[in-house]
Order: structure tokens, then C-alpha cells, then sequence
């Protein structure tokens, strides 16, 4: 789960770490008055969960108060990536001498966090490793042992820090790796760190993706969540404990295990179809479960066919039938159905589903040509 | 011969009281797999699948009444972190454990933990193993495999069981099943299940499921590359899946332009593995 | 460091462990009002850092205030092995059940922290290992994983505590493991852990022992020390960073580090003296810690010699003369000095002492006994 | 040989800055130890030691330009867990430290990791190592010493140099002597050592110096008995100490009836090592 840069930044100021002043706005009224609070000059930032608001024109510099309205309702008007913008953060303006990148994320290989820090901030931290890898420091943290001071003066001198700031730095870092620890992050991100006019360094920037698993020991971050951010449809499956990505496509697709729901995916494409969604059941799917399921497919109105791929293993391919009865009952449809129900219980599963008048499969490649087919006749 | 479990192997199951772990333990004893023990805090002295396992109050007090030395844990994520410690303390060799959901923070210290006691971590969010006609550990549905000479590593439960079907319906059996999962930090991985089917002599092809995120399956290629003598086809998962998501597993994501299906096929490829393009073409690529 | 037991359940009660009402009295009067609040009958408990007082009669059990009053009288009287009990606890009476040990401390071999619990509670603990042993339970504790719930199952499994005390325990344990690593103690002991006749677990006496190195980062329990518990010389000795324990002889030592030290006593000992102090002036010492360390010596009013063993490594032997004799300006005495010098800068020390009247020595044995014979001449 | 350091042992002090550090790397350099680094945050750049010694800002650094092998450890008590914490991440084999002090959980957590490292570590609150003329790292006068053939492994700073010097007084060189330091919970122990100089073809004979507290003469006595072939003459500090109270050292102390310098004295006249009554009979008894 993303957090918004003010979001994120709330985070960072809570243990210390220096932000600039500012608030959000969702007008630009709003965002007038924070600009007369900060003193007329200010910056106008987008808050859209995706990357990239800079160059598609979401950040802009304010002279005085007119202007920060203005910009924001410019702002506040626009579409980034396909995500309108909701709300604008309001921030003093700061003169900017160096621009330093410090992230801490989860290095899946190494299985430990890693810091990552660099010179040159401002810009994607992958751009800057791609092309220039020396300008990129790592340093692995021991989970037990945590970040220690003696590492952060190892990224302070791997970066070329110079000695006089060193002090500030390691009290951002230690307070970042704190914010990262703290939150179950995944990721926990300044960019740019910057060292404002009067030498001080100052977070401009933050980002802090959560660990899905773990928002279940942080109630107080899972209620950050920007319902305005993701599909209505998105929300609806997180309530039923559904794994549910909306897509751009035409077929439906209903599949217990996240492989095989991506497999599912590639093989609708693979056949010349458009997938949906991506929705896993998850293992031992109950029938409310399955129908909730059903419900959130159909609700989206490009659907013209859908697919059930299920693979009986926790899951009982009885249980599911039972299931996608139930919701054919709640939510009468026209969309023509393909199932494909394998494993544990099919016997049964198939048995129950005999009656409803759905295209059956066997194979994962006929059921994918079937409801291509449909999804083209319809 | 097989990897990680066969006939011998004795399972304890911790969460064997939940619904879950009495359902799976119950299957897995009419499989055939010696389920000697089970444990759930406060109802040792009980016993468990129709009196058939004997339920213990620690995993060390499991392992010393039965020499249990297979864990396979099915209990809640919150206390799964836990009960990999405790295997891991009472000096089980082998922990399975099929919870999903497990924070990343702490399976970064179950693995420390697991790999300075020296224990083999399979999964978190994974199917578990299976050795078709030996043992069944975990949830992996028995009847669809058969005995054979192909072993199978994957990332994703059902795409396993996909591949087993399939192959199964070709005439091909298994040696044995290795659900490895998709957390991003885990157990075992493809590079460590590699190396033992290339060790083990039932062992003579090889069929590895990758899906999106991290880059197990570049290292993986790299390895094949190198160590490899025995025959590998690879399937990837999430040719079509849009970056950013997340989709399902913890470990499936594109992030930062890494992580993509297309750069682990071509890696896979550059080793002269065979990418089969949906999981059915498996079995005609190992043919 | 040692806690009395009143300070040790203040901190154990402070993290949950239960207790049982009392205060802490001075005076009978004292006692008696805390009786009477607690309903009358109490138990009287001497509070001195020793162990034993049970034994020596130093606990008591009151029926009504009258008689708490009395019995408070008389331990306030007592001197228990040596020591004059200057404080009570009045305590809530309790019907006592069982009786568990439960005690976590540094296992020196191990290198980590180790749980020890036994159900034949309310004796020491040694005694209960070297008779029956098997009635001991050890769990040794990973200081990066620290105490886990599993391992107080381990624990109650081990004693055989039945089932329905387990989830009482565990939290007991789980906060005396809490009271043990927060207090950087060496040793925190609930000994006896009750179930009383509502069948509740209750911490009955507890003992905290602190790690001298940590209180440092410990002020607020540096601060329980009981200045009246140690010679006034110790404390003295402490306030210059000295390490001096007092002995019952007539020669007072003053050596650099710990393990000479004792050799010194040990040699004063073979030769037929009595060492009348243990003090380590340490590594490095100033002329002013030698100047202090010889008052400290010199105050002790059974000391009929002094043996002054040097053997410069840190510490260089001109600073210690300087200091003899900078003492010896600020202490006129009588007393007979004996001094070994060896090891760095020993040639500038023995110049510096050469004016002095001294006896000197070269060699440990030959120093000793000078320093035997100076006092019997006394 | 020797054992531990040698004259190609290259020393990195941290703390070379303080006033400890500077005089006793500067006694080090005088005597021919190669001190190839110093250590000190927010230093690095400068030179110490007389322009002798350049100083490092990271242990990392330091190790990366020099090639230290070894580090000795002078910093203030709460910073030296920390000092090495950063000598064993950055792959320092051999970690000396002379800081008196340190909190035991402190160590408790040290000595896992360093295990874990692989790292070794003598302290702390010791006097460090002295190889005769080749290397002197720590605080043991250098000119009290002779190369010969006697190896020395002591828990006590000044006690060992008093054996040291009653050994070249009696014209008996050293190999190696260790300091182990006081501390309950510190880096290599008595059977560590031992065993070290078991191995060494240049010692031939060995003086332990144990003193009260723990049992760690009681299990060198056993090892002894086990495994050594060379006359091993001990002394125990303490025999009049009494129990219950600190004697400077934090590891020596008489507690609930357990380490007795009588216990330590028997368990290794048992073992057929001889104990001396006072150190300096130990030549006499080693001749």
C-alpha cells in the first residue's frame, strides 16, 4: 500500500526527520490561503500515487498567493496516468544547493533491508543505477542488529558527504530506518534530501510503501489508505479478503492462486483476448466468497465473458460451484461463462454445475480459446 | 530416490488443531505420509485426526517423544514467525510452512535466524512438497501426481498443481513437487532446488515456474548455465500483468523497471532453456 | 549492583508482574500503620542485601497490627550477617499453595541470557540444582531473538506447571524477561512465584542484581543504590572511580588491576598477614585517584601497613609515586609503606619515592612480606 | 610462530585519537607493530601518531586502503559494542578490545554476531596480545618480554605482566601471551587459547592465569586432561576474596557457591597441572 508524499512526510516529521512547512489542499482556495500562511512563495505538488507528476507538469513553483490558486487549480484539474488529482500539497519553498537520495527498502536477495543512498537525488534512483552505478551506495542492515551509526557514516563517506553535515545526515538516516521499522515498509524513501541555502538538510520529498501483510499490526496506517486512488472495485475485494487488480480488457477472469490467475491472464492475451482483471480466490475459497468474486468481475462493464480457472487444492471445486451459482442467482447476467474446475472435488463441482447452462473446459488452453470466442461473438 | 521428503520422513504439524491443519494432516495421512506428531499450545496430551496424532504443547517436547524431522506449519500469520523459531530451536532439519501473509520484516529474521541454525526453510505461501507415492507435505493435491523422473520447483501453488496435471496427463510422473512460493524473502529458492534435483539420480528433467518480481529466475538462469547438466523448461508468470500492481503474491510485483516477465524469459532463454508459453506446453517441450 | 526486595517488585510491578500490597517501614510505628491499612495481619519481611534472612528470623508473620508492630521491633534490631536491617517490608499475607522458582540471568558459558525455573521454589535455587537436579529447567534465550513465547511454554512444560496457570505465567515470565533486559540486570529472580488459595500467580520476594557496567545508561536505578548497605569507604571509593572492597585485616593494599589485586591479598595471605582491603586503582590512575585511594585506605582504622604494588602498563609508575606522595602531604601517618614499583616509567616512580621513607621492594613475595612484618611491628 | 599476531600482523586502532589510543599506538609503532590504520569518525583524513598513522572515517575505509587484519579497540565503553559490530562487518578476522566496561548484554549480542562473522575476539577489558619482538597489540609492555618458548593466557591485565616479567627475569622467553580479559561474557576463552598453543611448534610449555568467578579453569582443567600434550602451570587469583562481591573485574565474583578459586585449584591439580601459590613460583614450577 503507497502512501501519499504528505502522508509519508508526516511519517518522517513524527521521528524528527526536517520537512518544510506546508499542507494539503483539495481547492485551490484552500491552496491559496496555506500559500498567504507560508508567506505568499510556495510549491504546488500533486499527490497522486503514481511516479512522474514532475514531468507530466504536477509540480510547479508559486511566486505569491494568486499565482499557488492558480497553479493549483491548473493542477487539481489534470490527469496523471490516468489518476485525476485529488488533492494538492502546499509547501514552503526552498532553495536548493544539493540534492542527496536515501531510501531503505527490502532487498529480497540479500533477505535484509538495504539502504540506498546517493548524490545524485532528484531523479529515479533505478535511472541513476543504470546509468551510473559507481554514484550508488548499498549497505545491507542485519535485521536483529538494526542500522547502526558506523553504517550511516559508511553511506555518508560511500556518497562523499561532506564532514560538516554528517551529524544531521545520521540523524535522518536513523530516523528514516526507524519510520521503515516502525511501519513494516517496504519502502521508506527521501528524494531529494536536499541542503537548503542555509546548509541545512531538509526532507522535499518522501515516499513509504507498506507491507500489505503486516497492515494487520497497524491499524492506524491502514486507515491512510486514498480510497480515491484505486478502483471503487478494488476496494469492494479487499473487504472479502479478494486479491483484485483491475485491467483494461474484456474478459473476465475468476482463479484461485495468484500463478494461476497471471497465467490465466497471458493465456487469454496468448489467444488473441484482453484480460479483464487479475482476481485470485485465494486458497480455500468459500461460496460467498466466490460470489462476492462474481459480483466484482461483472460490475465492470467492458466484461464481456468470464473465465473460472480453478484448481482444486485447499480450494474445493464443490465449494466454488456452490458459489457461482449463488452469485448467478443474486446477479442475473447475459455474459456468457466459461468454467473450468480441476482437483479436489471437480466430480462434484462439475456435477452441481451441470444444470446452469455454462461452457465447460477441460484444458486451460480450450477454456481460454472458448471464452475468447465468446467474449467476440458477444 | 527424491528430494527433501520421501517415505521416512516424520512430519509434525504445528496448527494442528485449526480447521485447516486437521483437514490437510487427515489427507496427508490417507496419502500415506507418517504424520507422527502435532502441536498447538495448551492441547498437548490431546489427540488429533480421529486419534490418529498425538497432539503436543511444544515443538520440543514433539521432537523428543517422536523424532519428528519435518515441520509443516498451518498456523495464522501473525504467530507464523514464531513457530518457525520453535521448529527451528527444537532442531527440526526441514520446516515447511504453507501460512500466508507473513510480514517481510519478519521473514528477514526467520531466515537469519533459520540459516544460523543450519534448518531448510520452504516457503512461507507455498503448497508445500509433495513426492509422489512417498510423502505428501502440505497441501499439494495427492491424486494428480505419479511417481516419475521430473522434478518440479515453483513460485505459485496452483500453476504447481497445473504442471503436475499436465504432465501426469502425458504420461510423464514426478520425482518430486517443490512448492518454494511468493513471498519476496523465503525459503529455499530456485537456485538451492536446482542444485539438488541436479544431485539426485531419479532426477532427469526439470521443469522450474517463475512468475514476475525480484530476479530469482535470471539468477536461476545464470546457475543453469553454469552447474546444470539435466534438461530444464521454465514457465513465467505475468507476461501481462501492469507494473506497480501487486498481483496476489507478496514477491509478485514490477517495480523500479525490474522484475519484468520478459527479462526472466529472456535470461532463461540466453541459459537455452525452453519457456513454454502457457503451462499446457510443458509437458511437449520436455518430451 | 544489589536491589533490595522492595525496589526489585517495585520494578517487576511496574511491568505487570502482580505483588502483593505492602510498604517499606522504618520505624514499628511505622509498621503498625501499614498493618492496620492492609486489614492487620502482615507479614514482616527485613530488607538487607543479604541472603538468608529468612533463616536468621529476619521474617515474620504478624496476625494483627499489635503484633506487626512488635515484630517489626525486633527485626529493626537485628544485625543479619553483619548487617543491620534498617528498613521492613510490611507486606499483604498470603495463603501459599505452591511455590515455583522462576529466575533469568547471564549464563557466562553460554553467552546469553537463561530462563531457570523450578517448582520446588522458596529455597535457593543452587541447592534445589546440586540435590535434584532434574527438578531444574533451563531455557537459554537469544539476545537478538530475545525471550519468545514458545520458550515459557518450554518452560512450563518442563516443570510440569498444569495447563490453566500457563497464560498467567507466561506473562509473569514474558515481564520479568522485560524488568531483566531494560534494567541491564545480571540477575532478576522471582523466587517465590505463589499460587495462592484464589489459585493467582504472585511474585512473593523478588531480587534484582544490576550490572555495575550498564548503570551508566541507567540513572534513575543507579540512584535505588543503598548507601547504607556498603562501608562508607565504598561508596567513597566509588566516587573516584575506584574498585576497593573492604576486608576484616590489617594490610591495606593498593594495586593496579583487578587480578594482581587478588594476588596480593592471596600473598599477604600465604605469608601469615591479613589483607585489609581489596582496591584496583585501575588503568591509568592519576596522582589524584592514588591520592584519594590512600585516604580511602588510610581510613580504615585496623590498617598497620600499607602494600603498595605497581606494575605500570597503562598506568606509569611516576603518576602513582606522585600521587603517593601528594597523599602522604595531604594524610600524615604513621603507618608503615611499602612499595613495589615495576613497569612503565618504574625508574622516574622509584626516583620520585627515593626522598620518601619507605620501605621497597622488587619482588610480589619480598613486598609481602615486608608488609607482614611492618604491621606486626606495629 | 606464535599464535594470534606476528610481525606481519597490520593493526588498525580505533580511538587512535584519544589519548589512550595515541600513547599506546605510539608504543606499538616504537616497538615495531605494524599500526597500518587509525579509526575515528569525523577524523578521517588526518594523520595521528606523528603523521605516522593515517585516520580513517570507517572501519570499511580503512580495511579497503590499508589491509588491516586486526583491530584494536580503545574506545569509551557505550561505543565499543559498536567498535565491534563495525570491525567484524567490515571483515576484520582478528578484533582486540582493550575498553574496560562494556555492558554483558552488550557482549551477550557481540559475541553471537562475532560468531556469526566468524570474527575472533580477545576482551574486552584486556591488555591485548605481545608477540615478543614482533608484535605488540594492546597495552602489555613490550620491554618486559623475550621471545622464547612459553605461551601465556591470562584473564588478568596486570597479572600477566608480572608473569611475563618473572619468566625473563628466570631467562625464560614467551611465545605469545594473551590477555583474555576479565569480563563474564568476552571473546576467546582458556580452551580456545590452549588449543592454539597446542598447535604452535614454538611453544613448548604454557602458563594459564585464572582467578574467581564462572567455571572456565574448571572446563580448561578438562580440556587439559583431554587434549594437551605441553605442561600447562597455572595460578588462580583470589583464594582470599569474599563471595558475593565484585573484585573489580565484572566477571570475578564468588556467587550462589560457584567460582571458588579453591574448585579452580583442585579441578586443575586433578587435571596434573601444577599450581603456583603465587606468581612468582610459576618459573620454578615450569622449569
Amino acid at each position: 500500500m503507497k502512501l501519499h508524499e504528505y502522508q509519508s512526510k508526516q511519517l518522517f516529521a513524527q521521528r524528527g526527520i526536517p520537512i518544510l512547512k506546508g499542507k494539503v489542499a483539495s481547492t485551490a482556495a484552500e491552496a491559496r490561503d496555506i500559500a498567504v500562511e507560508l508567506g505568499g512563495r510556495a510549491v504546488i505538488k500533486a499527490q497522486v500515487l503514481v511516479g512522474g507528476r514532475g514531468k507530466a507538469g504536477g509540480v510547479k513553483v508559486a511566486k505569491d498567493a494568486q499565482q499557488a490558486e492558480e497553479y493549483a487549480a491548473q493542477i487539481l484539474a489534470m490527469n496523471i496516468k490516468g489518476l485525476p488529482v485529488r488533492k494538492v500539497l502546499v509547501d514552503q519553498a526552498a532553495e536548493i544547493k544539493t540534492e542527496i537520495y536515501l531510501g531503505i527498502t527490502n532487498d529480497r536477495a540479500a533477505k535484509c533491508p538495504v539502504v540506498i543512498a546517493s548524490m545524485a537525488g532528484g531523479v529515479e534512483i533505478e535511472q541513476v543505477a543504470k546509468e551510473s552505478p559507481e554514484k550508488v551506495i548499498r549497505e545491507h542492515v542485519n535485521p536483529f542488529l538494526r542500522l547502526r551509526d558506523y553504517q550511516v557514516r559508511n553511506v555518508a563517506a560511500g556518497i562523499g558527504l561532506p564532514h560538516e553535515h554528517w551529524k544531521a545526515f545520521g540523524e535522518i538516516a536513523a530516523a528514516l530506518y526507524q519510520t521503515y521499522w516502525d511501519t513494516d515498509a517496504t519502502l521508506a524513501e527521501i528524494n531529494p534530501l536536499v541542503i537548503n541555502g542555509a546548509n541545512q538538510l531538509l526532507a522535499l520529498d518522501g515516499k513509504i510503501v507498506l507491507d500489505d501483510n503486516a497492515l494487520f499490526e497497524h491499524p492506524d496506517l491502514a486507515e491512510m489508505r486514498d480510497l480515491d486512488e484505486e478502483a471503487a472495485a478494488e476496494t469492494e475485494a479487499r473487504k472479502y479478503g479478494l486479491s483484485y487488480v483491475k485491467l483494461d480488457g474484456e474478459i473476465g477472469c475468476m482463479v484461485n492462486g495468484a500463478g494461476l490467475a497471471m497465467a490465466t491472464m497471458d493465456i487469454i492475451s496468448h489467444f488473441g483476448g484482453t484480460p479483464a482483471n487479475f482476481l485470485d480466490v485465494g486458497g480455500g475459497a468459500s461460496s460467498e466468497k466466490v460470489a462476492a468474486a462474481l459480483r466484482i468481475i461483472l460490475s465492470d462493464k467492458n466484461v464481456k465473458a468470464v473465465l473460472f480457472n480453478i484448481f482444486g487444492g485447499i480450494t474445493r471445486c464443490d465449494e466454488v460451484a456452490r458459489g457461482i451459482l449463488k452469485a448467478l442467482d443474486e446477479v442475473p447476467t447475459g455474459v456468457p461463462m466459461v468454467v473450468r474446475l480441476v482437483g479436489t472435488n471437480e466430480a462434484e463441482g462439475r456435477k452441481l454445475l451441470a444444470e446452469a447452462k455454462m461452457i465447460t473446459a477441460t484444458s486451460l488452453a480450450d477454456a481460454a480459446q472458448k471464452a475468447v470466442a465468446a467474449a467476440k461473438n458477444k | 530416490m527424491s528430494i527433501l521428503v520421501n517415505k521416512d520422513t516424520r512430519v509434525m504439524v504445528q496448527g494442528i488443531t485449526g480447521r485447516e491443519g486437521t483437514f490437510h494432516a487427515t489427507q496427508m495421512l490417507a496419502y500415506g505420509t507418517k504424520v507422527v506428531a502435532g502441536m498447538t499450545p495448551g492441547k498437548g496430551g490431546e489427540w488429533a485426526c480421529e486419534g490418529k496424532v498425538p497432539v503436543f504443547d511444544t515443538c520440543k517436547s514433539a521432537v523428543d517423544s517422536t523424532g519428528a524431522n519435518c515441520a509443516l506449519i498451518y498456523v495464522p500469520a501473525r504467530f507464523a514467525a514464531d513457530a518457525m523459531f520453535e521448529a527451528a530451536d527444537a532442531g527440526v532439519p526441514l520446516i515447511v510452512c504453507i501460512t500466508e501473509g507473513v510480514p517481510v520484516q519478519d521473514m528477514m529474521r526467520v531466515r537469519n535466524y533459520l540459516d544460523q541454525k543450519g534448518a531448510k526453510l520452504i516457503g512461507p505461501n507455498c503448497p508445500g512438497l509433495l513426492t509422489p507415492d512417498e510423502a505428501k507435505v502440505g497441501i499439494i493435491p495427492g491424486y494428480i501426481a505419479r511417481p516419475g523422473s521430473v522434478g518440479i520447483v515453483a513460485r505459485s501453488g496452483t500453476l504447481t498443481y497445473e504442471v503436475i496435471y499436465a504432465l501426469t496427463q502425458s504420461g510423464m510422473g514426478q520425482s518430486t513437487c517443490v512448492g518454494i512460493g511468493g513471498d519476496p524473502v523465503k525459503g529455499l529458492n530456485f537456485i538451492d532446488v536446482l542444485a539438488m534435483f541436479e544431485e539426485d539420480p531419479q532426477t532427469d528433467r526439470i521443469v522450474m515456474i517463475g512468475e514476475i518480481g525480484g530476479n530469482d529466475e535470471e539468477k536461476a538462469a545464470e546457475f543453469i548455465a553454469d552447474h546444470l547438466t539435466k534438461p530444464v523448461v521454465a514457465f513465467i508468470a505475468g507476461q501481462t500483468a501492469p507494473p506497480g500492481k501487486r498481483m496476489g503474491h507478496a514477491g509478485a510485483i514490477v517495480e523500479g523497471g525490474s522484475g519484468l516477465a520478459s527479462d526472466k524469459v529472456k535470461a532463461l532463454e540466453q541459459a537455452r532453456v525452453k519457456v513454454a508459453q502457457y503451462p499446457e506446453q510443458i509437458p511437449g517441450l520436455l518430451a
